[in-house]
């Protein structure tokens, strides 16, 4: 049976926990399968669980989120015969498998649609707790807003340096507000359960969301301009459905393999104008084209705009 | 900065500053009849997931309200068990709420909802909506004051104005009742109030549950007034700082009401400017994140002197040695 | 002279009031549709019924020593401590500045410098609020409760910004040189030939902790400082009378506090994680709270409780990582213990009382 | 007085209270007159206290039953005792010390919900209180600011604003000043003519003789005797009370003063909060000597021995020379704490055993050390040597009979008496070149007052100086062989003790210096006595 181990913050935080946890229920519901699912509790039992998965002959292993790196790096070998998928980070050993997401460029597609759906200029950005991670959404959110409209403004505002940060949708709705006074009209939440609070603060205000890692165009019909998809869903779906064949190697999902996307469904369809749609169709051309770059923040910790 | 950004700042530490409010002055109630309270934390949160799961199954904010005064009721009822009538260790008991609340929220909703802890998100009638008072847009335009009146004042949910009206309430009710009288005394010799053959179990246990109504409406303010629905431990450590902001105010109301709008003010200052350019250098977001502790530190070193709490807080009462 | 044999205090109501914190436990978890009896198996046998078990119970117990100590030393000089959180937190920069910036050659080496460094750090975040307390009358309460959070963000910026190596997602230090890592307690019984807990995290540190019990019962109890820290604790006047410095003593404890705190970086980022992450402590600080009271402020009692949260731990997660019952429970299972064992003991020790005293009624 | 008619206002029978394994209180019976004045003596730990909580339903007895009145009343708390009529003032006072002194009053007796209206009936009730008994007092005054003079006075005034018919009051002079005594007698003496009863707890047999019609004598938990005070003597009551009989004056020899020991110039000081405590003061003790300080409480004496003692209230701001034994001790500083005063011999009892002397939750053999913990007999390297320091206070246990001989016991187990016993024993043996001592017997049994003035007088005749500071005239007229007397921060004027009479000393407690003024008179009749030089005079 395949496995399923999800990162700290739990299978319902709302990102990509939920939407690896959502990739695993397809499988089983296509294929009637059964696989292991845990929940860790403390850093400590990282090591714990992946070596007790792969003792009781789980296989393939896949883990979300880059902090299990360190651990599987030094374990994966202990287990030969194992398959290894971690999501959100590059272990190279010859079975693993790393699956990374180009969230810069789905994230620069949403910049682009931002900077197309605001009136006045401005947009947002709120992120969850303040690490590299979700700096690397905000830059490409920047790079796409600025590529959009030169002269735009985008507010960047984290909700915390502790964990805290992910479920705190109080100061989500507040940092909302407080850039909605500044002028945003639209804003993009890569910050968890904090997100819903921006969400729905967004809707009460009258100004345009994005959401973030699964579609959240549902929450607010109407009101959320589109989601920032991470095909993380489509990722445990295929490890589990390849099974003990899933090739070891680095997978990166970008905008071309559909890895990161901007959801388009019936919820936002009367928000995306024709020149939305346009610029959107241009900038996914551009990048699968290599015309544009989209700069990865993680590469030298900076962002250019 | 100008008027209007001025007006924003106060406007979001209002806001801000509600739930702290609310829990203050129910730690106020607690600790003034001498039962320390760290277990803030843990009413809010239960009153917010329980306020949030009632008022969407109802559609009713009011009864979510109730529902949110009832689950902090029931943690504030075990607090007095524990440490009224079995005379135990007041800051164990606080710290077992806290734990109890974060814990069951998260396992009730799942067990419930099922969707990981989390309430479903709450629209009209089951959610407290800001109300606009009367004469709020006639008067906008009138110069300052009008401004002040009707973005400042006007548009807040009702808790609001509940919060803001329970600070002269409570001042009342401390300071001119026989209630608040009785209720000083015990926190600061229960043996005054004993031998004046007032029951110190019954005095305290009317505190503490006062504590837990008052929790109960600061977590439904959070669930169903300032957003939409439960996320766990959504508290985010609110009723440790309303807990501060109680040391920082010694215990008094009106005092109270300042330093929740101090921490109100520095979350909305430092929300606004989430990197203050200095020119030189760029104060990094972690560091504005910290800015209100940060200024908190510096403000109790600085301005406020010794805090002397109430002499009889946190020994249980017991007459026979 | 007694109200009841001491033994039937010490033992016999902690005991009852865990059977019963335990018998609440099993109705929660009836009432969220699961089988109490299998969840006890799985959480003892998972934490008691291998060697594997005994291997993470340790570790946790190893954390929980270190900030149930530091709770301690300062409740008996009549501060409240909240701040352990926050002070280990900082203990574990000590640790990573020191693993990473000399080369060590032997872990044996390493363990007192990164001891040091995690004390020291740990301390001196005390400092400031112990000093604020006695020089400025700032209530400790609040600034180690501040302190919480300035200490994560002060450690989000330098491990984002400064010890995360270039290219990493991760906001964590770099891994430290294997020379540093410290001997896990399987591999020390592997050296004696038994095979005891393989790939579990306790390691040597949880001697240090033992031996932290000791040096602090022995500061307490047996030397002038911690006479004098029990004296002020229980009445400054007479401290003063006796001519003990209430400046002294405050920032003293609290140095104390803050660097057994600090310690326990030794065993989560030194020993286990071989780096400094975000959120290491994962509130080991606030069980300290509930450790401390409910060790009766001994360090005998913090051991049990430790050892009894440690145990908790390790089975809550085995209950999460191989059941279906949410991890959540185990959170619940902890506050009814902190509330029994803690709080309500009175519930238990009462009637216990009226029983003995019968009991004894009926013998003479 | 009133007619007796009918029954007994008080009438219990067989009264028994334990608390845990102390019997504090076995079968007692007690009859007190309607309209009369019932002394209560008996030794620390007698039980005196308890039975009187038991009355005002502050504890329930375990067995007996209690009449009012002549009928059989439960007295399940104070609030029936209230309604019953009985009032009780605390040996420890039962105020809510931030409260005014009108909160204080309606706290329990609040007319309704609203407190306006009672504090305004209260005001006026007070001020007729005033009037009708001599107890004034302002309304408005925090009590925390008043005197415990004026805070008994508090106590009395809600029994009364109560109504209370019977009032019981527990060791009401102990922390009062001779006048203010007296000026309590004459209140209770105006209530007793009025028909209410009122019980008398004291240690005081003169107070017993002076004010009371009959009197019970209460030993180890049982009613030993009530008898008329007009047919009994102190001796005799002493006798039951303590089952040997007791010396009621202090035997010493005469001085023979010494070298000097302590020598005090000009000292002055400012508390934090900028009033002047001290004026300039210029005491001289000499080996083999005892000062005793006489003056109304609140005068300074509390200052003089904590500075001498270092540990002056903090922010205070001090000036002036203290020499021991020819060399100067610092002021302030590090060298000015308790332990150096200490390390340069000074012993101190200080005048709050319970706050200052003792850590209440320490065992007491460890507080036979305390502020000796760093001496080198009682360290074993870095350790405390916890056996050197138990054989100690076993030693001084036995010496100073201090009951029960257990040092395990956390010292609030111990009777008032006891624990005074621990400090004094504590300090004494010792041997420190200067012994200050304050309040050394208030709260103390006739026995062991006894005990505590004979090893003090023992010391003396050592060669030690003794300060000893009291509010108690007789034990100052008793032990000391020279008497200062404060007054506001001075010194009014010094006697030699067999020179001086209770009239000259109470005019300089009062403030007047009879010697100076006549001499002022004499020479500068128009000047008034500078302030600063006043106090050397005599
Ligand atoms: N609340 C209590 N719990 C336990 N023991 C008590 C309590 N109150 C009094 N005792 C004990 O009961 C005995 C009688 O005490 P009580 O206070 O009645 O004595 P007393 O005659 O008033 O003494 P004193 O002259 O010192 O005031 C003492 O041994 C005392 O230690
Ligand atoms: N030989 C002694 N005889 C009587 N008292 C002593 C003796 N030695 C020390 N003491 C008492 O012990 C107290 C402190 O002693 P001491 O001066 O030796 O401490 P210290 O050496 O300064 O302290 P530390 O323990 O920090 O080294 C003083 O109050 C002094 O009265
Ligand atoms: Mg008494
Ligand atoms: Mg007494």
């Amino acid at each position: 049976d395949p496995a399923l181990i999800f990162d700290l913050g739990g299978k319902f935080d709302k990102s990509f926990n939920e939407a690896a946890y959502n990739g695993a229920e397809r499988w089983k519901a296509e294929t009637g399968g059964s696989y292991k699912e845990l929940e860790m509790q403390s850093e400590a039992q990282r090591e714990q669980a992946l070596r007790r998965l792969a003792q009781s002959g789980a296989n393939p292993i896949v883990m979300t989120g880059f902090a299990f790196g360190e651990v599987l790096d030094k374990i994966a070998l202990d287990y030969p015969d194992t398959k290894f998928v971690i999501i959100d980070m590059v272990v190279e050993q010859p079975n693993v498998q790393s699956v990374v997401f180009t969230e810069e460029q789905g994230s620069y597609l949403a910049g682009v649609a931002a900077a197309k759906a605001s009136k006045s200029g401005t947009v947002g950005f709120i992120g969850g707790m303040d690490i590299p991670l979700i700096h690397k959404f905000e830059c490409g959110y920047a790079q796409g807003f600025k590529a959009a409209n030169p002269q735009g403004k985008v507010i960047i505002n984290y909700t915390g340096t502790t964990p805290a940060a992910w479920n705190d949708p109080v100061k989500g709705s507040e940092l909302l507000r407080a850039q909605v006074s500044q002028g945003a009209d639209v804003v993009y939440a890569a910050a968890g359960g904090t997100g819903i609070g921006v969400l729905q603060a967004a809707a009460d205000a009258g100004v345009l969301s994005i959401g973030v890692d699964s579609n959240q165009n549902h929450l607010h019909p109407g009101k959320v301009l589109t989601s920032m998809v991470k095909g993380v869903d489509n990722s445990v779906y295929e490890a589990f459905k390849a099974g003990a064949d899933v090739e070891p190697g680095v997978r990166i999902m970008d905008l071309i393999s559909g890895g990161v996307s901007l959801a388009m469904d019936d919820n936002n369809k009367p928000l995306i104008s024709d020149e939305i749609a346009a610029a959107i169709d241009a900038a996914t051309k551009g990048i699968e084209s290599g015309e544009i770059k989209v700069h990865d923040y993680m590469t030298d910790n900076s962002c250019p705009v | 900065m100008d008027f209007a950004t001025a007006l924003q700042i106060l406007d979001s530490a209002i806001r801000l500053m509600t739930p702290l409010l609310m829990a203050c002055l129910a730690g106020l109630y607690s600790e003034r009849a001498g039962v320390f309270d760290i277990g803030l934390e843990g009413k809010m949160l239960m009153a917010a997931f329980t306020s949030a799961s009632v008022a969407y199954a109802t559609g009713s904010a009011w009864l979510g309200l109730l529902a949110g005064i009832a689950g902090s009721g029931a943690m504030a009822g075990l607090h007095g068990l524990a440490s009224i009538s079995f005379r135990g260790n007041q800051l164990i008991s606080g710290v077992a709420i806290n734990f109890l609340a974060s814990g069951l929220t998260v396992l009730l909703g799942q067990r419930i909802f099922g969707l990981g802890g989390r309430t479903p998100s709450l629209s009209g009638a089951a959610r407290f909506n800001e109300i606009t008072l009367p004469f709020a847009d006639s008067l906008r335009p009138v110069p300052v004051i009008g401004r002040i009146y009707a973005d400042l004042i006007s548009g807040h949910t009702i808790l609001v104005y509940v919060a803001f009206a329970m600070v002269p309430l409570t001042w009342w009710v401390l300071y001119r009742t026989r209630f608040g009288l009785r209720l000083r005394a015990v926190g600061e010799n229960p043996a005054s109030v004993d031998t004046a053959g007032i029951s110190v179990t019954r005095l305290r246990f009317a505190a503490v549950m006062i504590c837990g109504v008052l929790c109960g409406v600061a977590g439904a303010y959070l669930a169903t007034g300032i957003s939409a629905g439960f996320v766990k431990e959504m508290t985010a450590g609110r009723g440790f700082i309303a807990l501060a902001a109680l040391i920082f105010a010694k215990w008094r109301p009106w005092s109270a009401l300042g330093a929740t709008f101090l921490f109100g003010l520095l979350e909305a200052v430092a929300n606004r400017f989430p990197n203050l350019d200095l020119g030189v250098v760029t104060v990094p977001s972690m560091f504005m994140n910290a800015l209100p502790y940060i200024l908190t530190v510096i403000i109790l070193a600085g301005f406020v002197g010794r805090a002397i709490p109430p002499r009889a807080g946190g020994e249980p009462y017991v007459k026979e040695r | 002279m007694e109200r009841m044999p001491k033994w039937a205090d010490v033992m016999l109501t902690p005991l009852i009031s865990l059977i019963l914190a335990f018998a609440i436990s099993a109705l929660v978890i009836l009432a969220i549709g699961e089988s109490p009896a299998e969840a006890l198996k799985v959480m003892v046998e998972g934490a008691l019924g291998s060697s594997y078990g005994w291997g993470f119970t340790l570790y946790y117990t190893t954390n929980f020593i270190f900030t149930g100590l530091a709770v301690m030393v300062a409740y008996h000089a009549g501060l409240f401590n909240i701040g352990g959180e926050g002070q280990a937190a900082i203990g574990g920069l000590g640790v990573a500045l020191v693993l990473l910036a000399l080369p060590w050659p032997h872990w044996a080496l390493a363990l007192p410098a990164a001891a040091v460094g995690a004390a020291l750090f740990g301390a001196l975040w005390a400092l400031i609020p112990a000093w604020l307390q006695a020089r400025r009358g700032s209530h400790i309460v609040i600034t180690t409760i501040m302190f919480n959070f300035i200490a994560a963000a002060l450690l989000n910026y330098v491990l984002v910004n400064l010890l995360r190596p270039v290219g990493s997602m991760d906001p964590a230090s770099a891994s430290f040189p294997a020379s540093t890592h410290l001997p896990k307690l399987s591999e020390m019984a592997l050296g004696f030939g038994i095979e005891w807990g393989r790939n579990t995290p306790a390691n040597v540190t949880f001697f240090v902790a033992v031996a932290a019990c000791l040096l602090v019962w022995l500061l307490i109890w047996r030397t002038r400082l911690g006479y004098e820290i029990r004296a002020f604790g229980k009445s400054e006047p007479a401290a003063l009378y006796a001519g003990i410095s209430p400046v002294r003593i405050t920032v003293s404890a609290m140095l104390i506090s803050g660097g057994l705190a600090g310690l326990m970086a030794i065993n989560n980022v030194m020993g286990e994680a071989e780096r400094l992450m975000l959120n290491a402590v994962e509130g080991a600080g606030f069980i300290g709270i509930a450790v401390a009271l409910m060790g009766r402020n001994h360090p005998f009692g913090v051991f049990l409780a430790a050892l009894l949260f440690g145990f908790l731990y390790q089975g809550g997660g085995e209950l999460a990582l191989w059941t279906t019952i949410p991890r959540e429970l185990i959170v619940v299972i902890q506050a009814l213990v902190i509330l029994f064992t803690g709080a309500l003991d009175n519930m238990v020790r009462m009637p216990l009382e009226r029983l003995f005293k019968a009991l004894r009624r009926k013998g003479a | 007085m009133a007619a007796a008619a009918g029954a007994p206002a008080i009438e219990l029978r067989g009264i028994s209270k334990a608390f845990g394994p102390v019997q504090a209180n076995k079968g007692i019976d007690l009859i007190v007159q309607r309209g009369t004045i019932h002394g209560i003596v008996g030794e620390n730990g007698a039980g005196k206290s308890t039975l009187m909580s038991i009355l005002y339903g502050f504890y329930r007895p375990d067995a007996g039953e209690i009449l009012i009145g002549g009928k059989p009343v439960t007295i399940a708390d104070s609030q029936t005792a209230i309604r019953a009529g009985i009032g009780m003032v605390f040996q420890h006072f039962k105020l809510v010390q931030n409260f005014t002194v009108l909160e204080n009053v309606i706290l329990g007796a609040e007319d309704g919900g609203l407190l306006r209206p009672s504090l305004a009936r209260a005001r006026g009730e007070l001020r007729r209180l005033a009037s009708e008994y001599g107890l004034q007092v302002d309304p408005d005054a925090l009590v925390e600011d008043l005197s415990v003079g004026h805070q008994q006075r508090v106590e009395i005034l809600k029994a009364l604003y109560r109504q209370a018919d019977i009032l019981i009051l527990d060791e009401p002079t102990g922390v009062l000043t001779p006048p203010e005594a007296d000026h309590l007698f004459r209140i209770l003496r105006g209530l007793r003519d009025e028909g209410k009863t009122i019980v008398l707890i004291t240690h005081k047999l003169r107070e017993i003789m002076e004010i009371t019609d009959n009197v019970s004598v209460m030993r180890r938990g049982e009613m030993a005797a009530t008898v008329r005070t007009a047919v009994t003597t102190p001796a005799q009551l002493a006798e039951v009370m303590v089952g040997r009989k007791v010396l009621l004056r202090v035997e010493k020899p005469p001085a023979q003063p010494g070298a000097k020991v302590l020598e005090i110039r000009g000292l002055r000081m400012i508390d934090a909060s900028g009033i002047q405590r001290l004026h300039g003061i210029d005491l001289e003790i000499r080996a083999g000597e005892i000062l005793g300080i006489a003056g109304v409480a609140g005068n300074g004496q509390t200052q003089l021995l904590e500075i001498l003692g270092g540990f002056p209230e903090a922010g205070a701001k001090l000036e002036g020379e203290i020499r021991l034994n020819a060399k100067p001790l610092p002021l302030d500083g590090a060298g000015a704490d308790g332990r150096a005063r200490r390390r340069a011999g000074i012993g101190h009892v200080p005048e709050d055993r319970q706050t200052e002397g003792l850590i209440m939750d320490f065992s007491a053999w460890e507080n036979m050390a305390f502020g000796y913990h760093h001496a080198a007999e009682f360290r074993n390297g870095v350790l405390m040597d916890h056996a050197a320091i138990r054989a100690d206070a076993e030693g001084k246990i036995a010496r100073f009979d201090i009951r029960p001989p257990d040092p395990d016991l956390p010292a609030k187990s111990f009777s008032g008496g006891n624990q005074q016993k621990i400090v004094v024993a504590r300090e004494v043996e010792r041997n420190p070149d200067l012994l200050l001592i304050g309040q050394p017997t208030r709260g103390v049994d006739i026995g062991a007052i006894e005990f505590i003035h004979k090893r003090i007088v023992a010391l003396r005749d050592a060669g030690k100086a003794v300060l000893l500071v009291s509010v108690e005239l007789d034990e100052i007229l008793a032990l000391s062989d020279r008497i200062a007397v404060m007054f506001d921060g001075r010194i009014m004027g010094e006697r030699l003790s067999e020179e001086a009479t209770t009239a000259d000393l109470g005019c300089l407690m009062a403030g007047v210096d009879p010697v100076a003024t006549a001499r002022d008179a004499a020479h500068w009749p128009a000047v008034m006595p500078d302030p600063e030089s006043g106090g050397s005079a005599g």
